[in-house]
């Protein structure tokens, strides 16, 4: 009993550990993951962040125009966990947690966060396309090692990733896709894990 | 002498009893018939009772009647007398009252049992034998009316025979009710082979001074035998059994009237008879069995499960603080005894009509099975609450002011003999009081409060006819309650004077200067004179009560209007807030009530329900031991 | 004035009754955080209720599940008005990871219109403070508009 | 003119205003040091205030299963008697109503509060208000015992070779031999009082029947709005009552000629016991089972309480 009484006095005669926080902001502390900020200028739409987050609070809408496929990404804040899954599967740094905290919202709106970004209608790949029709058409090859069709592919560098035998070489900035069929045993993940269904078995 | 024409009343009064309940059986099944006789019975009874009160409490006098006119001879009365001093008809108007509104009550009551004939002839036989005890002056005279009420009491019991535990509880009743007559007769004819006569005035101018080992067993005898019909402890268990088994009104008249005879019986023998009152022993023993009485049976009450049983142990539960208040002898003691007496028959008797209520509405008096009648029955359990509080001693209600004055009395008398047992007595009259409230309390959460069980989702208000006189003894409860002052003038203070100057009463019989040649001390036990530490004053406390009461009123109406009408709708905002499936019928059983209680005294709560074992050799063997008991002590410190 | 004086008690001393319709618990503990002495929100006035009468604000965590879906309606409406619901983490607003579970019925906007939702997964204290600093000031409208 | 005086001391000093105000602001000073105990900021001296005044204005919902009336008058009928009870206690020398019965009276009167809020609990028919119902009763019967005793120690003690139930008498001894706290025979009642006031405010470790987490605030459990603001102002006065009353036991020899300024000094002790007994009390313990409250009230404090009335008796 007796400590309980000192601990009680000590405390009514020493300063308050509280808080002062509606009065005075406080700051998330670092690695906090908070409100989500989409920069929607790097997405490359590869749709990962989509597949990866456990709440679904991910949606994509897209509209044709005149000057291409206007992208929109959704983020739902209200069935967001906060795992960061997106941002850690986003190749291009598009998502971001931040450290803001403040997601107190009256209605559903106030809760999106959501980005668009306009997808150019490929021009002048459009004319090589038209110049050489068939030989983008890629078949599947006969021994069941995949193959690429570079016309889909956005070099996201995902089969390379998650190829478990480490066959596949991608590298974005040379735009190549080089895959060592020694290695290769065949068993699909490339083809399973790519967002632009590029890779053919 | 103006007062010749009041000679004849008492006797009439007792009369009047009687003759009714010849005539009743003569009306047969005609219904109205009986009513009207049994009423008018008892609405005379207690109107020449009630005339008698100017005479006897006003004015001092004492009625002397002798039966055929067989007037004492040389100084021995060798008739039989109806004396009537303040303290007979103080317990005379006791049963007046109770008999009248316990009687108006069963006119209705009583259709529900089929048999109707033989209820009011026995009723009325048990209310002329309470009342022929109360007046009488003679004490082979008290045994016969002990006998006629006691049989009486036994046939009403078991009135409701086809009910088993009814038959079982009359019979009980009779054999130990027989120990109690016995001892009684067995004194009364001690004491007639000493004295000579069986008149109580020169018995007691006679008697005190000159007492032998006959006669300390003849007051051992007496003694137990009335304690036998007030049901002290060990007596108590038998209580319990009749009151839960007899019909409501009948309960009423055991415990509210049954009782104080002998309470009287008690009274009469310490304080006039042997007049050994004044002994510290006698005084001790009346205490000690007094506060017993009402500590065993308020815990063996909050142990029960039964409405009608669970008023049976907190009648001798009340009998204990008016036995501990007459111990004391001391005249605010007594007083606050007498006004507890009363106070008790009235609330006591409510509270056994609002069960009659119950019962006469669902059925049953199990508290387990019961619940929620409040919604259907408002009036019956604005009644109840009324006998609950008085019966609690919460203020303004009556048994406030006279368990106050009992606890003054105890704490002076503690301080008077410098004893810190009386202190304790204090104490234990608290505790009990609290453990009555708690008692209460349990049959208010489990009969009419708390969820409304199904099967009784149609049970309706009692009639009017049943309500008038409960609604009369809750206001009986509510004016004794809140008038001490005049209770004190008019009933008290004459009753305390007339038991302790005895010396009037025998000269009141025998003629003047008797008790002066003959008694060796006819010296006050004790002075009776009311002296009040402070003044309970309840009527400006009531003005209190009226005046913040009504500023309540205003501000909770001014409020009301900006709040808008209070709705009942039966939806999910005014379901009851539970966790559970909707429809759960959720109601906290009366036995698990109190349960932080009864585990820390579990030890002696299960010995207490082991020893109530309901086995009549039992019951008997107590009240041989406590007679025994009785007498040893009697010669030992006497 | 006196209806002046109550209004300003009233934004005050907002109570709140926090239920839980199948929540994981964390959301809870953060709410029961913020009556440790680092946020104590005790300071503005807020109290946990034991029972949904005495609350102004009802705090709902968790999915609605089809075993508290009754009970949590039931609890709503129990509360006096005027009463301003909030919905603590992502859960009670979506469903969140459980949508879609066969024992999962909610989120609550389809039985009862949502005044406050405060997103997170679990939202940081701060947050539910600001959350209910609104929530407050809704009360304080909901209490004007009566 | 007499009448006036009564009026003002119901509605005004010692009764309905000035005891509302006073209590509320020991419930505020309670809760803001328990705050500051545990190292907290702690709610404004004036919650309880805001937080009656709030319940004014919410709703009143009565369940369609309770008993109506008792519910709804229930509350009044406990803040009525309160009231009536301070009344009875002299506080600083000022007694409205002296001469009267008081210990007694005060012992009954003071649980009436808790009367009507078991019977108001008990007609909402909640199975939460039924369990506390069950336990409030408990802890009544627990803290009626040492009470008494308390009282009769004191009453031994004031009244010399007599003994005395009356408040004044007690006061006037204390003015003369000075106040029962430092008698050394009383000191253990006066612990026991100590305990003895937070069992009967219904204050930690002793909140049994109320206990919010556990069954719901217990017989509190239906109530709303108007009615409820009532029985926390009742709970209010109480903490103001009882401490007036053991400052009227134990502190009653304080007397300085000045009326008001012995009122003054009585109110400042009354904070002062509040503050020991309830808000200490509340900072450093847990609450209680029911039927710990209960032997602990009936071994450990009635034998405090019993230990004074045994020294009172027989040393002088």
């Amino acid at each position: 009993m007796l400590p309980f009484i000192k601990e009680a006095v000590t405390g009514l005669f020493s300063k308050p550990s509280t808080e002062a926080y509606p009065f005075k902001p406080v700051e998330a502390p670092a690695g906090y993951r908070g409100r989500i900020v989409f920069h929607a200028d790097q997405c490359i739409s590869c749709g990962m962040c989509e597949r990866v987050c456990a709440g679904g609070a991910i949606t994509t809408h897209s509209e044709e125009t005149e000057e291409g496929t206007l992208v929109t990404r959704r983020f739902f804040l209200g069935s967001c966990t906060f795992c960061g899954h997106c941002a850690a599967f986003c190749v291009k740094h598009a998502i971001e947690l931040s450290q803001d905290y403040h997601m107190v919202a009256r209605t559903e709106e106030e809760l999106v966060v959501s980005g668009s970004y306009l997808k150019k209608k490929p021009a002048k790949k459009a004319e090589a396309a038209c110049a050489a029709p068939e030989e983008s058409t890629v078949k599947p090859r006969e021994d069941g090692l995949p193959v690429n069709d570079t016309s889909k592919c956005v070099y996201c560098t995902l089969c390379a990733k998650k190829c478990p035998a480490g066959a596949l070489t991608v590298d974005r900035k040379a735009k190549t896709w080089v895959l060592d069929e020694d290695k290769c045993i065949a068993c699909g993940t490339c083809h399973d894990v790519c967002p632009k269904k590029a890779i053919i078995m | 002498m103006t007062y010749e024409i009041f000679k004849h009343f008492p006797v009439l009064a007792i009369m009047c009893y009687f003759v009714g309940a010849f005539i009743v059986t003569l009306a047969g099944k005609r219904r109205m018939l009986r009513n009207v006789v049994a009423g008018a019975v008892m609405l005379i009874s207690l109107s020449l009772l009630l005339s008698l009160v100017v005479p006897v409490m006003v004015d001092g006098q004492i009625i002397t009647y002798w039966m055929g006119n067989w007037e004492p001879v040389e100084g021995y009365a060798i008739g039989i007398a109806i004396e009537v001093d303040a303290l007979s008809l103080f317990f005379g108007l006791l049963v007046a009252i109770a008999v009248a509104l316990a009687g108006f009550y069963s006119f209705r009551y009583i259709t529900q049992d089929d048999a109707n004939g033989p209820f009011f002839t026995l009723f009325l036989m048990l209310s002329g034998g309470v009342m022929g005890i109360v007046l009488s002056g003679d004490l082979f005279n008290i045994y016969v009316m002990l006998e006629v009420m006691t049989f009486a009491a036994v046939g009403l019991t078991a009135f409701r025979s086809w009910n088993p535990n009814a038959r079982e509880a009359a019979f009980k009743y009779l054999v130990v009710g027989s120990i109690g007559s016995t001892c009684v007769l067995l004194g009364t004819a001690l004491v007639y082979a000493q004295c000579h006569t069986l008149n109580l005035a020169q018995i007691s101018a006679m008697l005190p001074g000159n007492m032998n080992p006959t006669m300390v067993f003849a007051f051992a005898m007496l003694f137990t035998g009335f304690g036998c019909k007030s049901f002290m402890f060990p007596f108590q268990p038998i209580a319990a059994d009749a009151h839960g088994a007899a019909p409501s009104s009948v309960s009423v008249l055991i415990s509210g009237v049954f009782t104080k005879t002998g309470v009287y019986g008690i009274i009469r023998v310490s304080y006039f008879l042997f007049r050994t009152m004044g002994l510290t022993s006698m005084q001790t023993l009346l205490v000690f069995i007094g506060c017993v009485s009402m500590f065993v049976c308020v815990t063996m009450a909050l142990n029960q499960h039964d409405f009608k049983r669970l008023l049976a142990f907190h009648s001798i539960s009340q009998i204990g603080y008016i036995l501990t208040a007459l111990g004391l002898c001391s005249a605010l003691g007594i007083a606050g005894g007498l006004y507890h007496a009363i106070n008790h028959t009235l609330f006591k008797g409510l509270l056994f009509l609002t069960a009659g209520a119950v019962l006469y509405a669902t059925g049953t008096t199990y508290l387990e099975k019961l619940g929620g009648l409040a919604r259907k029955m408002p009036q019956t359990a604005a009644l109840f609450m009324v006998g609950a509080f008085s019966i609690s001693g919460i203020p303004p209600f009556n048994g406030f002011a006279s368990k106050w004055m009992i606890y003054q009395a105890t704490y002076e008398k503690a301080a008077e003999t410098g004893s810190i047992g009386y202190a304790l007595v204090t104490v234990v009259c608290v505790v009990t009081s609290v453990l009555t409230l708690a008692s209460f309390i349990k049959v208010g959460q489990s009969v009419f409060f708390g969820q409304l069980p199904l099967e009784y989702e149609n049970v309706k208000e009692t009639p009017l006819s049943m309500r008038i006189p409960m609604w009369i003894m809750a206001a009986l409860c509510f004016l004794t309650g809140l008038f001490p002052d005049l209770m004190v003038e008019y009933l008290l203070g004459p009753a305390t004077a007339a038991v302790l100057d005895t010396a009037r009463y025998i000269d009141a019989a025998m003629g003047a200067g008797y008790a002066e040649i003959v008694a060796n001390s006819t010296a006050y036990l004790a002075e009776p004179v009311l002296v009040f530490a402070g003044t309970w004053d309840p009527v400006s406390w009531l003005l209190l009560f009226v005046i913040v009461m009504c500023a309540v009123t205003l501000v909770s109406l001014a409020g009301r209007r900006s709040r808008g009408a209070l709705t009942l709708a039966d939806d999910a905002k005014h379901a009851t807030f539970f966790g559970g499936e909707e429809a759960e019928f959720s109601h906290v059983a009366s036995g698990d009530l109190f349960w932080g209680f009864k585990h820390n005294l579990r030890g002696y709560l299960n010995f207490m329900s082991r020893a109530h074992s309901g086995i009549t050799n039992d019951y008997v063997v107590w009240g041989v031991c406590a007679m025994a008991v009785i007498t040893v002590y009697c010669f030992i410190f006497m | 004035m006196f209806k002046k004086l109550i209004d300003n008690s009233a934004a005050r001393s907002p109570w709140l009754f926090h239920i839980n319709a199948g929540s994981c618990n964390g959301c809870d503990i953060e709410l029961v955080a913020l009556l440790t002495p680092r946020y104590d929100v005790e300071r503005l006035g807020f109290k946990l209720a034991g029972t949904p009468r005495h609350a102004d604000i009802v705090v709902v965590t968790g999915p609605v599940t089809a075993q508290s879906k009754d009970r949590v309606l039931r609890t709503i409406a129990q509360v006096p008005d005027p009463k301003v619901i909030v919905t603590l983490g992502s859960c009670p607003r979506s469903c969140n990871v459980f949508r879609g579970s066969y024992s999962v019925v909610g989120p609550l906007d389809k039985y009862v219109p949502i005044d406050v939702s405060i997103a997170g997964c679990t939202p940081k204290p701060e947050a539910i403070i600001d959350g209910l600093a609104l929530a407050t000031q809704i009360l304080k409208e909901k209490r004007g508009a009566k | 003119m007499e009448f006036l005086i009564k009026i003002v001391y119901i509605l005004i000093f010692p009764g309905l205003l000035f005891s509302s105000v006073f209590g509320l602001w020991l419930a505020g000073i309670d809760r803001k040091v328990v705050a500051r105990m545990q190292r907290r900021v702690g709610p404004p001296v004036l919650q309880p205030t805001y937080d009656f005044f709030k319940l004014l204005g919410k709703e009143t919902i009565v369940p369609s299963c309770a008993a109506r009336h008792t519910f709804l008058i229930a509350p009044y009928v406990g803040l009525i008697s309160l009231v009536v009870t301070a009344l009875f206690i002299p506080i600083g020398g000022l007694q409205a109503f002296g001469g009267m019965a008081d210990m007694v009276v005060v012992l009954y009167l003071i649980t009436i509060p808790s009367l009507a809020m078991i019977f108001g609990g008990s007609a909402s028919a909640s199975p939460f208000a039924g369990v506390g119902v069950s336990r409030s009763m408990v802890a009544i019967m627990a803290y009626e015992l040492p009470l008494i005793l308390v009282l009769l120690s004191i009453g031994r003690a004031a009244g010399g070779t007599y003994v005395t139930f009356s408040l004044e008498r007690v006061t006037l001894y204390q003015q003369m031999f000075g106040s029962f706290l430092f008698d050394w025979r009383l000191i253990p009642a006066a612990l026991a009082m100590l305990l003895v006031i937070p069992c009967e405010v219904g204050a930690h470790p002793f909140d049994v029947g109320e206990a919010e987490t556990e069954i719901c605030e217990g017989p509190l459990v239906e109530y709303s709005g108007a009615p409820l603001a009532v029985f926390k102002l009742s709970h209010a006065i109480k903490m103001f009552i009882m401490t007036a009353l053991f400052c009227a036991l134990f502190l009653g020899g304080i007397s300085t000629g000045m009326l008001w300024l012995d009122v003054v000094i009585a109110l400042a002790l009354c904070s002062v016991v509040t503050l020991i007994c309830m808000t200490l009390l509340h900072a450093i313990t847990a609450r209680l089972k029911v039927e710990q409250v209960f032997k602990f009230f009936w071994t450990v404090v009635s034998g405090l309480a019993l230990v004074s009335l045994i020294l009172v008796w027989f040393v002088d």
